[in-house]
């Protein structure tokens, strides 16, 4: 077997396979629990939150196959934003079901006006490039809105990513708010350098600030151009961010969203350039993102995603209403041409 | 021997991270071998205190297998990192889930990555030497390891019609079988850097495939949604005029309690299905959208993906993918996102290199100056369209 | 005196002067008269079509002061689209002051759901850097809309706008429908070059087409490369537009705008990139405006202005619904920076 | 001597142009001593036959007056077009256009080019030698030429209260203060290339200000649109209705039959204002919105103007329009218009250089990658605001 294992019909309980194109409903009972409906069949979707960066130890997977088990013959499944996902055949055994894993410290909510999901990266948890770290501040995230995940509604659907850099593998830009970290310290150039593509480096440069020194078999970068974002690091091991003082930090990114539902996919803007890294707390960027859920609830219409309601009012008000100030990084200068082409995107 | 004070002090700082109401890693964490106080002394720091280590080669797995270093030996330990692929719609079982956890405790440190922001398990902290037995003995069950390097990095879909009555197609199997033509490209790091195919069954796009694919494929329609009248009907009448006025381009209108959509003005925004309670879907004439070049970074930042090709059925998309990946071998520069890649050489020539020609959805909109190049047969050519077009009134 | 003739309270009729900033409303008689209501006083305004070019003969000139003497005791004035406009004191009057003008060849018309103006430059009638001639193209549109002017209503506002070359003195870009006039061949470089700025010449190309020849004091136009743009003709004598076989045309531009009304200030966009220019009545180029105004007037809603009909129902169905061909130079590739930024322009 | 080819051919062809119903400027020119031979050789050729000249210089305009050279001596001769200033608002008097015309018919060949796209008066064909004493008995009828060359262009405005109710501030008597204090920018060409400043009393801007000026000052305010109930009572519930569902903002609504307007929502578009039937207004809080960079060429193609200050009283602007003018003359490009130099230099840069701290209306899109620079001191100064914005929950 080479690849993932498949077919993916063997991997699934015989009450969806023989249901799979059919389902004619969908209603949503409370949060986190959905029911399914068939011609002949109904069965209950219970959603749980994830983890920050969905990290478990295997004493809870094994207890989530308990469950698998106890309520569904041994299936589940994860949804694409890494929530655990399980199912019951009852809406009775839904709520026993959500009431097991709420004991175990795993809340179920999400779906329609909810808070959804939040994606987070490994961050210092686990990555080599990291300039923040995004699992303590998801989980920071977690706990101060854990309430429109469960209890109570927002305006529309609503997720969260946050990402230790700009690579952006937690999400970044396509969350309804995403925080991601960035470098602002000049990276070094160490012995390495020479296994490295120096070439091919040098090209990656977003502000063409690596200059080649092809006699001497390096590279070499130009701090005055330097804008600290990380790409040469990620890209040449022979290239680390390593100053003895670091003051890196984060965005907060606002308004993306996948959905084709107006105004279409949308990469989120950066709102606030910068706030300085503080575990395990963030109070201030808790703060932020408070600030503006709590905004948009006030002011926006149903079913009005966040970036709708601001497209609705403009970025001038958004600023006035939350109070949030406005820094020059957050008008964009460097590369208008990415800009364009990345809001252009045809179809959708 | 006593803790660095980093460490001392790292500790007290995710002590707080225990608390709240949200699931918290920490005390997951704390169930298993993971070198915590490496991380503690990490946000004590203020600084990330692994370092990349490249990437341990494997018989087998030609892409290589993730090396994580410390940069302190004295309080945390190297290990790697092991990708697992899951079936499509990431379905498991509870036996997947136990043989996983068996592996982690034996070879890993007892934690399991359930799942990664591409949908792949990761057991995390497997030392170095004990890698090929792991997946020698790990593929013996069954499972495969990969998504790793500039390769075809994991395909994910929606969970399409297994769950989702919205669904164009069947997403979970057209992974499957994409798997069984495409494996080699997936296993082979062969890619200036790597590509990654999202697909999602309606243009709700669960799976964001219009943010994260390289090559996304997103099922859709053309023409009108499909209204059920026998639910419409239950529908009261301030629920029908909030589904007009929805309507983005003004196709739906409400006579005499009736609700009509015009086909020809729909762009398929699923905004009237989302409101109609189940009683509107995707239309049946089914359309299959293929778009290229969304990422999240690459050398110049986020990029939505864009439409380059509207296709009757989802398969016709692999001679295509077939083609993309040639031309991004062949054009794109080292670590070069195919976004990237793209936006250097322009959408048009982009159009040329994969045998496709332009097409009016394959812009959002149309140029503002008139600073283009017209040749003298593109003239004739040109004139022979218009008088075809506008010759006959 | 230096500078226009001011105040301008001196050129006005004691009617209005008294009026300034009391004006309490205006209404619509029919197209092209309007009644100008104050406290006190009530006024009319007769508007005119203008000819191609706003060229007149001194005759003709003549007969506007005889008029303006008249009806409102010397007094007229000149539309900011270069139409001209009379007064009348009284709604009898005031028509016949447009029977008056209609007699003259000169329609009345515009305001409201109607054409308001066809603006032109000077194209082959008096300008050295014309690609395709400006006032016969007006000429014909304004023979082929008339009906829209002084007549039959459309669902908005609309004007027309038609330019010699890039420079677009008569408008472009700014119109509902502009036509412009494109030079598709290559410049040449005379003696005359000595003369010009060399360093300014080159960087005033779109292209980076002009390479500098410091040393001969020349510069050399890379033909590869050269779009034919004509900038550098218009820069420097020493480059002039010169080869045996015209082959010239001009490009139609949709959805330009400039008021505050939603989708506010719009650039147009490039709809059919090339048409042979074709004295003098340029059937296609005539042909193509009138399916775009028809398309439009049998789509659209009341009080949706051109590019708000296609912003709604997007490009792709516009060029279905019109039959217009696409052609692959109206995608944007050159300067996408420019495209961004156009389209970027604060508060409206 | 007999016409060549292209005039017997050419003169078919323009006799087309002198039927329909729009005006014939065919007709007009055949009144004239304008080389219509000339003109008529031109289209049968599908050719400029016209080569610029460059400028004659006069004693007392320092910008020179355009010269025409013909490329055909034989059918046509060439001649110069001089620019005549017209009072604001473009409001004439049948004296001054008589005089026109006399100086037309006297050293021109009998034409007037009346008006300008940019709102002059031309009157072409005057020869060379006879350039000076047109311009000295010219002006000694109160007339002024100019508005040519690498120098402040005729500013032009809509007709303002003179006509219309919509105004916010007096337009034309605007430009008249404009030349008490600018006319020297106006009449010696002392700029990288031309600057135009085009004015607008409200934001539905008929002067085109937002796309053609260097320079625009548009007229708008501050809330709410202005209301007047007893009018607004006329309209029927359906015009309402309409003025309701058409705000683009959903600032407006309507309860038990009264109209409201949140000011904090609007965004000055006058949507409402153009569907009141004079029962809406533009609001009497003022604000004047000065925006720079617009043009329809220059290297970079059209670009709209882009706001950067909102000023409480019109004439705030004078003091800025001097900085511009010197910023731009100290970085500008030889032939670069102003827009194409903020585009270049970026409009951070443009606003430090003029004095302005940025603001979010400055923008309309935020920026959507972190590609950016933060300094030490930019950091403190960061976190002290979001500190002072945020702290107090
Ligand atoms: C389970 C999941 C797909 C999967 O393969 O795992 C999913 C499944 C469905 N999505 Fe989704 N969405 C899922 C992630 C997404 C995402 C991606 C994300 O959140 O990370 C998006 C794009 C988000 C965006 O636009 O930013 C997404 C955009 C939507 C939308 C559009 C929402 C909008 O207003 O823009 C709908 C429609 C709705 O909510 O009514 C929708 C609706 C649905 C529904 C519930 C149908 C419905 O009417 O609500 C699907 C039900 C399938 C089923 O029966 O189980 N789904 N959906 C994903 C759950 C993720 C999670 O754990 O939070
Ligand atoms: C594990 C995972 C995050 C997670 O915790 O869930 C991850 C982890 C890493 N990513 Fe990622 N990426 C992961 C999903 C993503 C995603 C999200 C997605 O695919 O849906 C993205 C953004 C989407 C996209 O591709 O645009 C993403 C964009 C990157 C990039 C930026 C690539 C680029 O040039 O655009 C890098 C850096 C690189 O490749 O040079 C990167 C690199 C890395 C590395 C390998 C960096 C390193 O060498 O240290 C990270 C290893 C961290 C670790 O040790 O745990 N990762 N990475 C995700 C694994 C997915 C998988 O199963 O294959
Ligand atoms: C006379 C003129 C100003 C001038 O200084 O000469 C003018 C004057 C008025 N304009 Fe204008 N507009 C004039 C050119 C324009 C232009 C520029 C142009 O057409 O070249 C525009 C911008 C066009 C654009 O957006 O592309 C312009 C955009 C408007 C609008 C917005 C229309 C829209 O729907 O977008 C209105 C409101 C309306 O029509 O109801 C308007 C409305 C008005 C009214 C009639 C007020 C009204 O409610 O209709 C003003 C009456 C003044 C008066 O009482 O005499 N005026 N107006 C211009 C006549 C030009 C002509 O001969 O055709
Ligand atoms: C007379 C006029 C057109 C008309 O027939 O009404 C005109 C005529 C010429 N313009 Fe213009 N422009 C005229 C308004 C405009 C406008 C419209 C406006 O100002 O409202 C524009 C576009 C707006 C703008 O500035 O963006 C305009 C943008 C240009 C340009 C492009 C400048 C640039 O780099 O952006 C040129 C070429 C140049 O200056 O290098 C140009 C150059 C010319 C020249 C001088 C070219 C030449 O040397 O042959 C034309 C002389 C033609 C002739 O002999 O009759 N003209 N020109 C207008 C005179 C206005 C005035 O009274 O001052
Ligand atoms: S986003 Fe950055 S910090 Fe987070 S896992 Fe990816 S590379 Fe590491
Ligand atoms: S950190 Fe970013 S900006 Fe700095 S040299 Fe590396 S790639 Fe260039
Ligand atoms: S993308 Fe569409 S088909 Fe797939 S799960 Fe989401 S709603 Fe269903
Ligand atoms: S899918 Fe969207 S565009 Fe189509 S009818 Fe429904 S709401 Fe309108
Ligand atoms: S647009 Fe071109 S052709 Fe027309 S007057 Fe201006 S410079 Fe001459
Ligand atoms: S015509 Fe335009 S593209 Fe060609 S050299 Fe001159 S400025 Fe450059
Ligand atoms: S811009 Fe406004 S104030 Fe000026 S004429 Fe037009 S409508 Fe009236
Ligand atoms: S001016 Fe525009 S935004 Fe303001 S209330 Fe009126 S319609 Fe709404």
């Amino acid at each position: 077997m080479e690849g993932p294992p498949r077919p993916y019909t063997e991997y699934i309980h015989d009450m969806i396979k023989r249901n799979i194109g059919k389902w004619k409903e969908h209603r949503f009972v409370e949060p986190g629990i959905m029911e399914h409906i068939s011609d002949n069949d109904k069965i209950y979707t219970i959603r749980v939150a994830s983890t920050s960066n969905a990290r478990y130890s295997t004493d809870t997977i094994r207890k989530f196959a308990d469950l698998a088990d106890k309520y569904f013959d041994g299936y589940m499944r994860f949804t694409g934003a890494f929530n655990p996902e399980f199912f019951a055949k009852t809406l009775e055994d839904a709520k026993k079901l959500k009431k097991d894993l709420e004991s175990m410290g795993f809340p179920v909510g999400g779906w329609e006006n909810h808070l959804w999901n939040i994606t987070s990266c490994a961050g210092y948890f686990h990555c080599a490039l990291a300039a923040t770290d995004a699992p303590s501040i998801a989980k920071s995230l977690g706990d101060a809105v854990i309430k429109y995940f469960n209890k109570d509604e927002l305006p529309a659907k609503f997720t969260l990513a946050v990402s230790g850099c700009p690579s952006a593998c937690g999400g970044a830009y396509l969350a309804d708010i995403s925080i991601v970290g960035i470098h602002t310290e000049i990276p070094i150039v160490t012995e390495n350098i020479k296994s490295c593509d120096l070439m091919g480096t040098a090209m990656i440069c977003p502000v063409g600030a690596i200059q080649l020194k092809q006699a001497e078999k390096t590279i070499e970068i130009r701090e005055n151009l330097c804008i600290g974002c990380g790409l040469c690091v990620g890209a040449c091991s022979g290239i680390i961010f390593r100053t003895p003082e670091k003051t890196d930090g984060h965005a907060v990114i606002v308004g993306g969203k996948a959905s084709s539902i107006p105004p279409g996919t949308q990469i989120g803007r950066v709102v606030i350039p910068f706030i300085p890294n503080d575990p395990p707390r963030y109070e201030l960027t808790v703060k932020s993102v408070l600030r503006i859920i709590e905004t948009w609830k006030k002011e926006a219409k149903k079913g009005e995603r966040l970036i709708a309601w601001i497209e609705r009012i403009g970025w001038e008000k958004f600023f006035e209403k939350t109070g949030i100030p406005f820094f020059k990084q957050s008008m964009d200068d460097l590369d208008l041409r990415s800009l364009m082409l990345l809001r252009e995107g045809g179809g959708k | 021997m006593n803790d660095p004070d980093e460490v001392v002090k790292g500790l007290e700082i995710i002590k707080e991270l225990k608390k709240g109401p949200w699931p918290s890693y920490i005390t997951e964490t704390e169930k298993t071998r993971y070198p915590l106080k490496l991380y503690a002394a990490s946000l004590y720091l203020k600084r990330d205190l692994w370092t990349t280590g490249g990437y341990v080669s494997v018989p087998g797995v030609p892409t290589g297998i993730l090396m994580r270093v410390t940069s302190r030996p004295d309080i945390g330990e190297s290990a790697n990192v092991v990708r697992v692929y899951l079936p499509s719609g990431n379905f498991v079982t509870s036996k997947m889930l136990r043989n996983l956890a068996d592996f982690a405790d034996k070879y890993g440190v007892s934690m399991v990555h359930a799942i990664t922001t591409s949908e792949d398990f990761e057991i995390p902290g497997i030392p170095k030497e004990k890698i090929r037995d792991f997946v020698a003995e790990f593929r013996a069950t069954g499972m495969e390891v990969g998504s790793t390097g500039d390769a075809f990095r994991n395909t994910t879909t929606c969970v399409g019609p297994a769950l989702c009555e919205y669904a164009t197609f069947d997403t979970p199997k057209f992974r499957d079988d994409f798997y069984n033509r495409f494996n080699d490209y997936a296993k082979y790091p062969t890619f200036p850097h790597k590509l990654k195919l999202k697909i999602s069954g309606c243009p709700l796009d669960c799976a964001r495939a219009s943010q994260k694919g390289d090559i996304a494929i997103i099922g859709s329609w053309e023409g009108a949604p499909l209204i059920i009248r026998e639910k419409l009907k239950l529908l009261s009448e301030k629920e029908m005029l909030e589904i007009v006025n929805g309507c983005p381009t003004g196709a739906i209108s409400l006579k005499n309690g009736e609700l009509n959509i015009e086909g020809d003005l729909c762009t398929q925004c699923m905004k009237c299905v989302k409101l109609s309670k189940g009683s509107i879907l995707p239309g049946e004439k089914k359309k299959y959208l293929l778009y290229v070049g969304g990422k999240l970074r690459g050398k110049k930042g986020p990029f939505t993906a864009k439409l380059v090709e509207k296709m009757d059925d989802p398969y016709q998309a692999f001679d295509i993918i077939e083609r993309i990946i040639n031309v991004y071998i062949e054009n794109a520069a080292r670590k070069e996102r195919l976004g990237d890649m793209i936006f250097r050489i322009g959408m048009k020539n982009f159009l040329d290199l994969i045998e496709k020609e332009e097409k009016p959805y394959h812009i959002k909109d149309l140029r503002t100056n008139i600073f283009y190049k017209v040749s003298e047969e593109e003239k004739t050519k040109m004139l022979e369209e218009l008088k075809k077009s506008l010759g006959g009134e």
